[in-house]
């Protein structure tokens, strides 16, 4: 599927890396968490320029046409870089688009977010389950057109959109709809989200036009699903590992009783746990993103399991680096909360570890 | 100078003077949010206690006190108690006028005690440095006589009340060329001064409770050193042993306050009573809590039978853990709602602000880590490591 | 209930105490463990002789009159000294009778416990749940007489004993029978115990006849089970503080590197974590006697909670002092993997860990 | 002496020279259970692959080798592995060989090689001793001078194989005044002579696959140490490094083998796979084991792309947690049924079996705790701890 070869990947993921290095620091993030669009506009233009808004779209409609390892590479970068930007959601928007089938809607739509669109997607409510049943919206036909009620939340930069896919319940099933964000009947609501570098949105929709993408059902929201679960791994190992660098970086120099505090197996021991942690983790979402690019019959089970190690390494790793830097971390000043909260927001963005890892067994067929 | 101890009374003599005092002086207080200073109400009201020797029962007589046992110094506590009426006792609870009591000079005792225990005065700790954080021996304030003054230059952290404070406890070097626990003295170190400069420090919740303190040529006078030139390792151990006592479990709970939910109020809220792998969950963060409730229980019951108790100690690496742990629980339980904070969302904003709020446990005051040492090594005997800087001329230890 | 005093109890305590260090060495246990009968008689008459055997049954009986307080002291000696002895059956058999409220039956039988004879109870069957579900015996009355059928296992020193409790369904409830082992129908098989200082038999009811004492249902079962877990509990709190002690003692005088290894964090750390997890244990099973002394409304609260703490406390602690040890604890001639036996077994003989936390929360009303 | 090389062939000659052997000359080997010996139909079978030059083709002529590349020398093991014959790649697999080839005098490689690499001499290691486990540089077996040999005295520990085993790997002390890594020499010790008694250790598993060897006097000629006298220390580091590279994932099943139940399916069989509390813990269990194979797989793919990987040395550790892991699941499975044993309770003997066993794993070959150190030091860069014995003379370092 992916024309890409291993050298091709690997530059393309040291373009972002050196991207990133320059023009998401710290200082960066800072500014744009506390911003009001929560991204930065010129990182995102680069970022586009440099294709990654496209990377998952086919050529034919300006993309990349990279599969689910490249989005893998990339996304380890992003995670690592704690980039603040919607290319989540525009990821998962192109995915949904490209899986309902639609010819037509793909030409008139994927090029646009090749091209830096912002896009996102619309489907769970108030319980925040990425599944059939967390559906949050419903979709009536009047004659030709269609019509769109209910509250979807934790839509991902709901706010800043300029598209959105929304999924709701039709008659004996779902359906796929795009969605304006100045739709008559539609309001937007900015959720405070305790990741100060995600933007959360609700969305109410009553009575709301929208247009249906093709005849594509549940099918269409599970390939995305597993896209995006292979690319929320990616960034969570690449988070676990840069978080712990950074951690065994500050143990190799900060002294306490006259020794480095690496040297204390407190901390050195501590440290080796976390590196099989944020190793396997990086194993899984690598292992995953291959079976889903090869089409592999055990793709479900890879995803899964991948979804549920990696969020919990992070989300451990974030939280012993704490511990391990000591007071100067418990400082609004230092970045080792922000990779807390970040670790904190994927644990469940799509899914919590435990719905995870019931749905790697059902994959395994127990 | 007056006798160090009043007439020996009886018990219910003592217990109805106590009683008498109460009936005709305390009127209860207003409420008050300000947690870092005494209120003028409760200042007048706790004059009337220290004038009337209520205040400290086992300090003698020349010091507010009345040379009373122990025993008979908790029939008062017992009274105050009784009708919520704060100021007595304060020669168990009040950890700076205790530490100068024991350890000040006469001057300063007779300049500051009685402030103190009035709550005149308010004070906080100069502890903590950048670079002396697990490690307090490392401090690298330094107090250089002048005159008969010290001046003091240095920046001290994760001082609390430091906004507040007329005086801060400081521990400073005053001598560079000997081991490092050995040129270390302790001061009262006035605050309101131009040397002493204090900013707030963000912490990781975003709020902001402690603070730097800057001082740069800030002066001492020498009869507030306490304990003597380069003694002050042995008061800081003193009244870091008084502070473990006193806090006891100080974990907070949710930042909004007044929520008083159970982890079973919660789950069942979340819908998740019924699901039995939150059951499972919920019974061990339950008993967790229970667990070091029963342990501190016990250990005040040995306490009583005179036999030591080695419970005591492990306290607060517990406490670390169950903090921690209703925190991960509750985020469970939130599922994405967790992905939330702010007023809209009062329970994702409580596991998240409780999910850092841990770290305030687990890394204040001693690390886990650090516990885990005094653990294994005060209460189970175990060999110290080797400490390669003990011994070594503190101007040679390495830093960073 | 029970008239000892503190200074009462203490004594009891020491008195145990010097017994065992006297006559259950670590010689001592080993010889039991491998012989038939699976304890030394003469260390079960100098219990007896103690008074330990009727530490819980009423001085009227010929007991000590003890409670679950004295019960629970004891037990914390006879864990920390891996006794091998029928007392824990003996006891359970003894609080079955006494809880039965039949006069005639305590007055016949009590006595005979208090002066050594060994009895045990039978209920659960393969399953071994001590539940009502659990229960594998059927009672039929034929007039006046009862018989028995069905196969109960795990039953304590079954082979042993001198007289069986069984637990049976009748009718719309439960019944508690006294059962002669050379009873005919009744066959008796000894079943291979990892724990090696454990007897435990299946025992065979093909039609035997049996004695229904007083008209008692579960219950005194119930009854009876909240003891044995207080005594259950004091065992594994008691196993976990000595083998922890041991460890610690080790530690302090192995060398290794040119150091005692306790004086390395990994192994220091290690040791506080497991003090503790053993001092919580003690404080539980010390909570849970008293609470089932006083009657307290929230006995079975305490109760539930104490099994489940000690068994997974004493589980760590004896798992991770191998581990401490290292190699020398990997031989068949150390004794710390005596003490995981023993607290592997205690881990189920009464129900596991999980099935207490259930019945704990559901002691509290969650 | 012959050429170091034979005349260079093409990868197709190779293959077909090779194919064209095993063809002739393989016609498989009976089945046998003895896993300490090679047995006499597969040791004829070896001197034949030996004298064919397959064994060690990358060794070179005058030791039984081709001097090849390793990329043939992967062809040739490839084609062996095609069609399931032993006896290539032994310059990659056989620990005792690698060793006596790289460090062995030439006297002690003409006297042992070929019989090493023919399976006619059986080997064991001679490391550990009670008081030198995880500190393997704290040996205390001492080997002496005495004309050209050396006498040994003192006692070793885990050794597996001692029984058959006709040299062993023996590391003793050779000088005493110097810094306990420098006094180390590194010796093949002939096993079947009057001072070596080899006695069966029973292990927690009540399993002895593991001897003590007690050494009295025991000669060895000086021709049999390797890498120079004290000069052991590097010799065995080097061992230990082809051990670990060679060993991977060592660790044993149930006791009575042949039992391919998945975790799934002993969840089944309990009928336990429909609770939701067993299925989040078997999910866990499942995934540990996986992924570590997938961090194998991915060591594996880097070590051919030739960047280094650090997931290599995680292994053991990971191995670690799995086999803990599954034996407390297996053991929760069972509920009740975990109190039994033996041959009438295959499942219980088989969880309760893992659980001592997984120790053989997270003690053995260097505790989970040296492991740790190992990872955080040459892995991750982490300063060591001071060590107080490397510089003092062995004679007045702590023992115990």
């Amino acid at each position: 599927m992916s024309s890409f070869t291993a050298e091709d990947r690997a530059a393309m993921a040291d373009s972002v890396r050196r991207l990133l290095a320059d023009l998401c620091t710290e200082a960066d993030i800072r500014r744009a968490m506390e911003s009001e669009a929560g991204y930065d506009a010129a990182l995102w233009t680069a970022l586009v320029e440099l294709g990654v808004a496209g990377l998952v779209i086919d050529p034919a409609h300006d993309g990349l046409g990279g599969g689910p390892v490249e989005l893998e590479a990339i996304m380890e970068e992003v995670g690592a870089a704690l980039l603040p930007a919607p290319l989540f959601a525009v990821t998962m928007a192109a995915a949904l688009i490209a899986a309902c089938g639609d010819a037509a809607a793909s030409d008139r739509l994927l090029p646009g977010l090749a091209r830096g669109r912002i896009a996102t997607v619309a489907l769970t409510g108030e319980a925040g389950t990425w599944t059939p049943e967390g559906v949050a919206l419903a979709a009536h036909a009047h004659g030709e057109r269609w019509f769109l009620d209910g509250t979807a939340s934790y839509v991902l930069h709901g706010a800043a959109a300029d598209l959105v896919l929304a999924v709701a319940r039709i008659e004996g099933g779902f359906a796929i709809f795009e969605v304006a964000p100045d739709a008559p009947g539609l309001a937007v609501e900015r959720l405070q989200s305790f990741d100060r570098t995600l933007r959360l949105a609700k969305m109410d929709f009553r009575h709301v036009p929208a247009t249906r993408l093709g005849q594509a059902g549940w099918e269409a929201v599970e390939a995305m699903l597993r896209l995006a679960l292979v690319a929320l791994a990616g960034e969570q190992a690449g988070g676990a590992r840069r978080v712990l660098e950074m951690t065994v970086q500050y143990a190799k120099t900060r002294i306490q009783f006259g020794r480095a505090i690496g040297s204390f197996q407190a901390i050195k021991h501590m440290a080796a746990d976390l590196l099989l942690e944020s190793e396997s983790a990086t194993s899984a979402a690598r292992a995953a993103a291959e079976a889903l690019a090869s089409g592999a019959p055990d793709a479900a089970e890879a995803v899964h399991l991948a979804a549920f190690a990696c969020a919990d390494a992070y989300a451990k790793t974030a939280a012993d680096a704490i511990q391990m830097h000591g007071g100067i971390a418990f400082t609004w000043a230092h970045p080792a909360h922000l990779y807390l909260r970040r670790a904190r927001a994927d644990l469940h963005l799509l899914g919590a570890p435990a719905y995870h890892r019931e749905r790697f067994l059902q994959a395994m067929g127990a | 100078m007056t006798a160090r101890f009043l007439k020996p009374v009886s018990d219910d003599e003592l217990r109805a003077e106590v009683r008498a005092f109460l009936k005709e002086h305390w009127k209860g207080l207003p409420h008050r949010s300000d947690q870092w200073t005494v209120g003028p109400e409760q200042r007048a009201w706790q004059a009337k206690v220290v004038d009337a020797r209520w205040a400290v029962n086992r300090w003698p007589v020349e010091w507010y006190g009345r040379g009373l046992a122990d025993r008979q110094a908790k029939i008062v506590e017992a009274e105050f108690a009784a009708v919520r009426a704060p100021g007595a006792g304060q020669d168990r609870t009040h950890l700076y006028a205790i530490t100068a009591f024991n350890f000040g000079t006469e001057t300063m005792k007779a300049a500051l005690l009685r402030s103190m225990l009035t709550g005149d005065i308010n004070m906080c700790l100069l502890y903590s440095e950048p670079g002396a954080g697990s490690d307090l021996a490392g401090v690298r304030t330094k107090a250089e006589p002048d005159g008969g003054d010290y001046v003091v230059t240095g920046q001290k952290v994760w001082t609390s009340g430091a906004m507040t404070a007329d005086y801060g406890m400081l521990i400073a070097r005053t001598d560079w060329d000997v081991p490092k626990h050995n040129g270390i003295s302790f001061f009262f170190l006035p605050m309101k001064q131009p040397g002493v400069e204090v900013r707030p420090l963000r912490q990781v919740t975003d709020e902001a409770h402690f603070n730097e303190v800057f001082i740069d040529g800030a002066r001492v006078a020498g009869d507030f050193m306490l304990g003597g030139l380069n003694n002050g390792w042995r008061v800081l151990q003193t009244a870091l042993a008084y502070e473990r006592s006193v806090m006891g479990d100080a974990a907070r709970g949710p930042r909004r306050g007044g929520d008083r939910a159970t982890m079973v109020d919660l789950a069942r809220e979340a819908g998740r009573l019924g699901d039995p792998v939150t059951r499972q969950h919920l019974a061990q963060v339950i008993a967790w809590r229970r667990l070091n409730a029963l342990n501190n229980a016990r250990a005040k019951a040995d306490l009583k039978l005179g036999t030591s108790s080695s419970v005591m100690s492990l306290g607060k690496l517990a406490m670390s853990r169950i903090l921690h742990e209703e925190a991960r629980f509750r985020t469970m339980l939130l599922g994405a709602q967790s992905l939330l904070e702010g007023e809209a969302n009062p329970r994702a904003d409580d596991a998240n602000f409780l999910s850092l709020n841990a770290y305030f446990t687990s890394i204040g005051g001693g690390t886990d880590q650090i516990q885990r040492n005094i653990i294994g090594e005060r209460v189970l005997g175990l060999p110290k490591e080797p400490e390669i800087d003990r011994t070594v001329p503190f101007r040679d230890v390495r830093a960073g």
